[in-house]
């Protein structure tokens, strides 16, 4: 049964130096406040993965606190490039960054797989890529009813899942809707997993193209009401756009993304939740 | 351009994108041109178009541009909201999609693309572009696909830096022994013109020229030694109407 | 896009003898109705592949329709067993009917790979069991990264799938919910599709734990009132039981069968629904 | 039975199962006997037993028993609706599953499960039966699994005509051999008492005779030399409660 916690009692049982990590999402509830209490707790050495790293793990990457990405695509949506996660991996600042690198097909069947107990998925991709000569794990498979050659790439299990939804009962059951991505599959996957939530209720009303993740496949659940700013709860508040676009600046200079990081350690996540808030709607 | 154009290249662009899209046909749409396209296309000549996003919608009906991938448009307006694995495993992967869209930050002579890195050395790049994303498997398994990217030297390359999504491969036949089921490129849409495979070489070759382009500029635009077909066509220059619904989705 | 037809006319245009036709329905939303016009058609040299063969399958297998079933679990659920499929199996009654037999987990990833593209899906199962010895379809494979072995099916990719579901717009799109099965799979894995349902409406409204089928994903649809009877479909009718209790003592018997065969064949579907919906209120 | 029971021994054995599901666990639950014990479980000493139905739910809540797996009160009383594949790859196959429930035309002496065919010719069967379903699966990735079958010499076989589901094999260690992640059958519950698995030789051996019930009996309705637990314990009776639960939901 998964067990109603702070943020930050949730990051602070939960994240180990070293872990492997996921944090989900895709465009929509992408669990921005569980990535900052991550930098806050100066977390180090963690290996991070994510379909789309976007702005957050831009954050995560240019805070020191990864030295791996596994990865499909990397980009601020809409704006254009993660600046930290360039400097990372061009000029190894402020840690260098390994990076294991596949498409979106390869990474969303991985989870699959991870999600499924199996130790590796199938697909039609990478044929005739310089991906399938550069990442270590995509590998070649043949159907043994056809004859014909497949790309094969490991399940991958997080030690830790974490993503935003909308809601979730006081027994610790959780609904999301709209946009679902693989988060469903990402948690499932992972050995441990994190849930914040927009608000705990007595009662999920059921929604139409619903996702629900009973309690007891959840590790933890955190109430952090607007936990996925500047990216969007359907339901709950709209893509702040604007925040996407002024991040290009924070993050082209080492020191103006220098301030943000102390900023950022001397708030706790209601603050910058209603400062964010507040920008939002300026 | 000329001086009385009123209107842009990119504006020229995105139209004759859409022009590409006709009927009933599913669209497997990314984020900026493509999306820009695909719903002028529905809202001019191509009602009944179906676009899907990575995101996880089939059937999206924005009433205005959705500013990412995953605007709450998309899942509000579709026919149906699913898993992002399934999108890959049942719609695209089994070749369901007519049409997929992509960019490109290097394109070469055989129409491959690179979105990966730019320099030799894929550990310590020059520069680090964003990845793959969902290109590898649209550019293998949609039933053709269409490029637009702005033409220019540094895009425009004999060969790409990194196969990021095979095109035409390095000769005719490459997709087929490599078991890629779509036909690839056929259509690369530029500010300058339409770029096609020549039938016999699958070299891309400039077909089209937008009004006020000369031959001239598209080959000074363009890193290989590009060849010109024998039936070189000017584009229509926009409608008014055509214009009009860009600028009004454009501007929302 | 999916074109709106007559029952008759969806299975005369779709179904050809010799073909694989897959009638899918996992308690809720048997398509009974199309199986009584194949019946009244009288194809022939059929392969039925279904999870899940209970009576409707019984009286294809009773009339002669099957030269094979692909199955994984076939009965009379809650009742006992195919006398109609027994016949056939041990008496090659009224034509020999060849098995080729699986577990659920094995049949749901035939059809998963059947609707991804594959031509195989890989699964933990059937390990030890005589399954793998009689079997034909069932094959070891090796994970290319750990060295594990695990189990390997071909993909299931009918020449048609059957489905009943509660709604479709004029359109073509399809709505079904409650228990869902395997039908989205089993209709995206085969050639062709019908889907009958329960009413055609302008406008889909979404409810919760829907599947949506876009109309260019269905070959044909066919508005077919308590079609899937005596199933039932979620929102329109309850299961009816005791037609199913009262299958056996039809089942048993080859003349209470041949005239139950030849009720049928001398009815229209509009005819057996009604007749039906009185008994069931009986 | 002695005169004055006023229960029966397909009670006694629904209740015995019902006991033997406690706490908060995961149990996969097929119709007939299992589903009646759970729910006999969940309205007595288990009410927080999570009950996950191959037809597609997981945390059902029925008021009554269902009559089919897939009876619609499954579905409308569920914690979440999914798929069948899902239930199998996403929550069964992965082992999150405490407990799996199964049935058996045969049960042979090392708890092997055959539900396929009886007689020695597969292609040439004395009976068919229904077949496999979730069985073999459920078997090998459930953390436990309980047999729930009446004991007669039929079924209780030296070994099955065909093994569906495996129990323990043929000797300690073919679970793990044949990579086979649960325990498999902990406890076979029948009508005329309990049998598990010895620790070392994997045997199922009586441990426990439901009231009434004399070892010579079960010895009598086994095909094979029963052993016999030291430490053989009698059944407690049902009680008021139980009876009244069980009977309530199999009257509705």
């Amino acid at each position: 049964m998964a067990e109603l916690v702070s943020l930050s009692d949730a990051v602070a049982a939960l994240v180990r130096d070293g872990d492997t990590v996921a944090l989900e999402g895709f465009t929509h509830l992408i669990p921005h406040a569980a990535g900052h209490e991550i930098i806050r707790q100066r977390r180090r050495d963690l290996t991070l993965v994510r379909m789309t790293p976007d702005i957050v793990y831009d954050q995560l990457i240019g805070a020191g606190c990864a030295r791996k990405l596994i990865f499909s695509w990397g980009g601020n949506p809409g704006v254009g490039s993660l600046h930290r996660f360039r400097e990372a991996v061009q000029h190894g600042w402020p840690v260098p960054l390994e990076i294991e690198e596949h498409s979106h097909a390869g990474m969303a069947n991985r989870y699959v797989a991870g999600a499924s107990g199996l130790p590796f998925a199938v697909l039609r991709g990478y044929a005739g890529t310089d991906l399938a000569r550069h990442t270590g794990t995509i590998a070649e498979i043949t159907c043994p009813f056809t004859g014909e050659k497949l790309a094969a790439v490991p399940a991958l299990n997080p030690d830790v899942a974490i993503i935003h939804a909308q809601r979730a009962d006081r027994r610790g059951n959780v609904q999301l809707w709209g946009l679902v991505g693989v988060q469903k599959e990402a948690v499932l996957a992972a050995r441990r997993s994190l849930v914040t939530v927009e608000e705990i209720v007595d009662e999920l009303e059921p929604v139409p193209d619903q996702v629900v993740l009973p309690t007891w496949a959840v590790t933890y659940v955190a109430e952090v009401p607007r936990g996925a700013h500047p990216s969007y709860a359907q339901g709950y508040y709209e893509r702040d756009n604007d925040y996407y676009r002024r991040w290009d600046a924070i993050s082209r200079d080492r020191e103006a993304f220098g301030r943000w990081v102390a900023e950022l350690s001397e708030t706790d996540e209601a603050e910058v939740a209603v400062d964010a808030g507040t920008e939002g709607r300026a | 351009m000329t001086a009385h154009q009123d209107y842009t290249s990119d504006e020229m662009m995105s139209i004759a994108a859409a022009r590409a899209l006709t009927g009933d046909r599913r669209c497997f749409v990314g984020i900026g041109l493509p999306s820009t396209a695909a719903n002028v296309a529905r809202r001019t000549h191509a009602p009944n178009l179906v676009l899907i996003y990575e995101s996880g919608t089939l059937g999206s009906k924005p009433d205005r541009l959705p500013a990412s991938i995953g605007d709450g448009i998309l899942a509000e307006t579709a026919d149906a909201v699913i898993s992002v694995p399934e999108v890959f495993n049942y719609w695209l992967q089994p070749g369901r999609i007519d049409v997929g869209f992509l960019g490109a930050a290097q394109l070469d002579r055989f129409g491959n693309i690179n979105t990966t890195v730019i320099g030799d050395d894929y550990a310590n790049p020059k520069v680090r572009l964003p990845g793959a994303g969902g290109a590898p498997e649209i550019a293998g398994s949609c039933g053709e696909v269409f490029v637009v990217v702005r033409q220019n030297r540094r895009t425009f390359v004999e060969q790409v830096d990194f196969v990021t999504s095979v095109g035409h491969g390095r000769a005719p036949g490459d997709r087929e022994r490599l078991g890629l089921r779509g036909a690839g490129p056929t259509l690369v849409i530029t500010d300058l013109g339409v770029l096609r495979p020549d039938p016999q070489t699958r070299e891309l070759t400039l077909t089209q020229v937008h009004p006020g382009v000369t031959v001239e500029q598209a080959r000074e635009a363009t890193g290989w030694d590009l060849r010109v077909a024998p039936d070189l066509v000017t584009t229509e220059p926009p409608t008014e109407r055509e214009l009009a619904v860009l600028r009004e989705l454009t501007a929302a």
